[in-house]
């Protein structure tokens, strides 16, 4: 039944939720010391948006994300090592290296696309889905967006396909609050973006974005009416990016107090604090999870350095199929 | 999940010879493929409606219900949603109703169809093939004529074919859209009452051209309606004793360089036939890959294109001006040789 | 003030609408001859569309319209004569016979831009509107486009930023039920496309599209709105053109008795029923007019033909102004 | 309602020289156009932000209130509009935050910036500069390291700049935004941070490449980071006594054969150095071009460019094999001289 998550479940989150966040810190390091390059998109604060949605899915389930995707990534069961190894161009990455930040993909675990690109993601999900119910699969697709990507045109076409074709499709807009450097109402006509549901007499449903449970719970009762034939949802994750949009941002643009605040309701804290008063993980077993996170993060960041870099031969492979 | 098509066809089509229009020809490579392989589908504007809007796709939404599947007005959208589900064991066929509509989809082709395996790092095969309706002389106005065989040629990870004939238009349809990657594959407008034989059944080779007609002095090359016109401008040429080569590029990627190399080598002139500019286009390409390679001309090459620096008009009698002509097809191939 | 019209004018416009009638029979009849070549989108059954909002502007307004735009561009002034020209491929013609047919444009009536891209005519009148408001001029603009069009991602992107910016623009619906054959709920996964206005916070406005007095008034409403900086709207008129898509459609996915239905509510009718029944212009009077506009267009039609078609040489000033 | 932007500049920039970044030459050049023009406006995504993704724009939202106008994340939409306010009255300049989002705005850049006054006929100028931040080297991956200068150099009705140095970013922006077509205007990330002289108020021609060092055994013809990096190989060959002429090519459309062919005239020998595929490219169209003319080679022409049939890796290493290099430019002037 949708919406229910046995004691151990939510222990494995709360673990993954520092899996993420520590991973994401980890990467950053990485960056200062030359090991990474590029860019990056990190996910801190966002990681119950990521692991409430993503434990809604059934194997034979798939996503799409973003650049900003680790999370969802790490949260399929990507390892950290398999991460860190693309973050390092290495062929023990996900994508063999060639792919880096921001195309975390692991067709095995469901993750059917992580795009550089705003809105691409969208149509490619419908796709999918579209895919599953033509063939008679029990299977459903999420993707997930930012509240910036609701200003692009796939998002509107991607929309009204999957509701016109009443795919098994579950939109996820991670809406934290900035496109880049732009805050949401200098650039969007609308406050709360589960309201672009209501044209395609589609659900648009906003939800506690810091609360594992709360995502969950609506993913799960989404994608099971998504499918159940009773067509796709628009679901609003009203939540916070912790870092700048990428590397090179220092965040300035932000009002005075805001990360603060928003850090009061951190989302690991929020499972935490639920989960001792409900005797599941006291506080020293969750100081316990992180630590032991912690060394294996930094473990597998070590595993991931030794591994090779391709020729640029060996990824012509890659190009073509045929 | 693996994400290859792993159905392999269900059915062969018996070889047949048949007499087709171009139109019949593209209508019997959908109607063969979708036979064979029940993962193939139909989608685009009004691709269901009175057998689609150029009526290549008459009988098949009886023939095969659900598989033809008429979209919403949105190309980039639909273009991702055949993406999407060419990597879930689906094998799409997309319709672009002309040409000029392939920018409306501009993402989808050049940052989605020809990259997506390749940033998986090989884990997807994205079997997609976009059906593009193409090419001027339809007084259609400078936003419906183009060609567009050649604005996508410089990305890897696309393949490209373009039809000039009822039997090529059968056999390189149903080579795209058994080809594991994505093809653009491009029909002319003016090309579908076109009548010709067809042998059903038959698959094309990927990235091969074909030598239509054998000459000695000069080799015409062409795609399209120009390989029509080139071969009218060879016949002409004939009568005045030059004995013309004509080729068939059919694959603008891969483009088939040592089949144009041999007939330079033998003719040593080369006329390239192109309804687009020469800037940027295949006609360019091949020039400049010859003369990479130390071609000795007889004499240096030419193009007969869409002229420069203008645009293609409304105005029917400027429009057959625009256009390569057979007579200016000739006459590039008798400067050629120094007539 | 917004939606008054005296009664000269609505006798003006009851020419009008015979006169985009009437030309489109023409062209229908040049076609059949010959003399006009390719396709063209003709538009009977929606004057009242063309010719209420058209009035609805002021001087200095601007407006975009589609490949089905020879209703707007009658409708704003443009003579028949410039029309069939442009059709036949002459230098007379408003585009100098290169347009044709799907471009028929006169910036000095405030035409300005009839486009063969679907979607592509409303970010161009976003963009006017917002130039006038930074120039700090009182014009507006209106942009029209077909029920397809409200798919597309260009129709969502433009509607986002013409709400964020407060442009003094007008978003206008013809819809006729039908993108090229396909039914509107084939395609289209919302009823009454007004609603699409919803979600930025801008009004939606259903229209009688057969009511040329309904039409001016809430476009005019509109547009006063829009200029006063009150925000753009989106109006969507609900008519039906009596012909197929174009010209190679014989519309046999029409439901049996639909078009009849339709024509029971002509829009031509219903304001010469109501001119004749306040005694503005007799059932004799109207008579008379369209016997008139049928011999100006005749005689229109003749001219336009006696122009001359360009050389090549001669657009090549019409592709660069540098 | 006249479309041409009649406001004349109401101001001039007094000749001066400076010493100044490629990020701050194009900062300047934004400033001394918005400040002699008050209908130039720069519109795009975040360009208002913290002097932009790529910092050229600081200053520029403090010193003109108003007219630096961030927008949503709709490209082909943004486009339209500045489409609709340079035919009624306005000057847009937009940003695009990477090549490799123009083909989202595809349809804006294809049927309608290059076509708009041609399907009027002639009744408007579509004085729209879009700016462009392209090129690899910067670990991006796939979707995010296009040069694209050469995406759309088929299309007539638009024009198409690349500048190579703090100089060249100045005066062809200058010329860009001035010029009353539109105008694709491409900047290499990786130079931002290099410095040279400026001499700020200078205008560049439209069309005019640049001879940068003189030499007489091999022409290299470049455009963007591949400037600088023929540059240096023409340092390398000098000291082996090979004399090579370098030529930064500034405007993909319209080319400037005749400066090309008077160098090739001179060395008999010519490398293309480009950061782009072979195929489709303004390199393959030189040397076409040349070869179409008869150009007498003493050795073939050749070309350095991405590799065939490869895409462009993240992977740092592997990223950096793939675009061109000094050495493998000198290489490739090496073996044309037959060394
Ligand atoms: C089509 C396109 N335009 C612009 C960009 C550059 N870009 C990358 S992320 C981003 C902001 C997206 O904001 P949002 O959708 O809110 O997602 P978030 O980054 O906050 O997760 C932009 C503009 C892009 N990648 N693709
Ligand atoms: C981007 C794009 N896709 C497809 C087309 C082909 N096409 C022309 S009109 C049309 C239907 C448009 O329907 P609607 O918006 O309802 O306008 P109507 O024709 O009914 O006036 C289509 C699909 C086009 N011109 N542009
Ligand atoms: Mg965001
Ligand atoms: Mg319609």
């Amino acid at each position: 039944m949708a919406g229910t998550a046995d004691s151990d479940r939510r222990v494995g989150w709360y673990r993954q939720m520092w899996t993420i966040r520590l991973f994401e810190e980890k990467v950053q390091e990485l960056f200062m010391s030359g090991l990474i390059q590029g860019t990056t998109h990190l996910c801190q604060g966002q990681e119950a948006v990521s692991v409430g949605s993503i434990s809604a899915m059934q194997p034979g389930d798939v996503q799409t994300n973003t650049y900003r995707g680790h999370g969802e990534a790490l949260a399929l069961g990507m390892t950290p090592e398999t991460g860190f190894a693309e973050l390092m161009g290495r062929s023990a990455g996900g994508s063999k290296g060639v792919g880096g930040s921001m195309h975390f993909i692991d067709t095995s675990l469901g993750n059917i696309g992580a795009n550089a690109i705003v809105g691409a993601g969208l149509p490619i999900a419908v796709g999918a889905a579209l895919s599953f119910k033509l063939q008679g699969k029990p299977h459903g697709a999420l993707t997930f967006f930012g509240d910036g990507a609701t200003n692009i045109g796939t998002f509107h076409e991607a929309l009204n396909m999957a509701a016109v074709w009443k795919t098994p499709v579950v939109f996820i807009i991670t809406n934290n609050l900035y496109g880049e450097y732009s805050p949401q109402m200098t650039t969007t006509a609308t406050k709360d973006l589960a309201r672009r549901a209501d044209p395609f007499g589609m659900p648009g449903i906003i939800v506690d974005g810091q609360d594992v449970d709360v995502v969950h719970r609506e993913v799960s009762a989404a994608l099971e009416r998504a499918k159940a034939g009773e067509g796709p949802s628009l679901l609003e994750m009203k939540t916070y990016r912790y870092r700048g949009h990428s590397r090179t941002d220092p965040a300035k643009y932000r009002a005075p107090g805001e990360l603060e605040a928003w850090k009061l309701r951190d989302p690991i804290d929020i499972l935490g604090a639920k989960l001792a008063e409900e005797g599941l993980l006291s506080a020293d077993a969750q100081q316990q999870v992180r630590t032991e996170v912690q060394a294996a993060i930094d473990a597998a960041a070590e595993r991931a350095a030794q591994s090779p870099v391709l020729t640029l031969e060996e990824t012509r492979q890659y190009v073509y199929a045929d | 999940m693996s994400t290859l098509t792993e159905a392999a066809p269900v059915a062969t089509t018996e070889p047949e010879e048949v007499e087709l229009t171009y139109r019949e020809a593209v209508n019997a490579a959908l109607e063969d493929a979708m036979a064979e392989d029940p993962t193939v589908v139909l989608m685009g504007e009004d691709v269901n409606a009175d057998g689609g809007v150029f009526k290549t796709n008459i009988g098949l939404p009886e023939r095969f219900p659900g598989r033809v599947m008429p979209t919403p007005i949105c190309e980039n959208g639909f273009m991702g949603v055949a993406l999407g589900m060419s990597i879930t064991g689906m094998r799409p066929i997309v319709e672009i109703m002309f040409a000029d509509f392939l920018p409306t989809a501009g993402d989808a082709i050049v940052n989605q169809l020809p990259k997506y395996r390749y940033m998986s790092g090989g884990q997807f095969t994205v079997p997609v093939t976009v059906r593009v309706m193409s090419g001027g002389g339809g007084r259609f106005g400078t936003q419906h004529s183009a060609t567009a065989e050649s604005w996508y040629m410089a990305q890897p990870g696309m393949r490209i074919a373009a039809a000039s004939s009822s039997q090529a238009a059968y056999e390189l349809l149903r080579a795209s859209i058994r080809n594991n990657d994505p093809v653009l594959f491009f029909e002319h407008k003016a090309l579908y009452p076109r009548k010709g034989p067809v042998r059903r059944g038959t698959i094309a080779d990927v990235g091969t051209a074909k030598v239509l007609r054998e000459g000695n002095d000069v080799t015409i090359l062409a795609t399209l309606l120009m390989v029509e016109r080139s071969l009218q401008a060879a016949e002409q040429l004939a009568a005045e004793g030059i004995s013309a080569e004509v080729i068939d590029l059919r694959w603008v990627r891969p483009i088939d360089l040592p089949t144009i190399e041999a007939s330079v080598a033998k003719t040593g002139r080369l006329v390239i036939a192109e309804e687009q500019w020469h800037e940027g286009g295949w006609g360019a390409t091949v020039i400049s890959e010859l003369a990479m390679r130390g071609t000795p001309w007889k004499s240096a090459p030419r193009a007969v294109s869409l002229p420069h620096d203008l645009l293609i008009p409304y105005s029917p009698t400027l429009e057959d001006e625009m256009l390569p002509s057979v007579d200016r097809i000739a006459a590039a191939a008798r400067e050629s040789v120094g007539r």
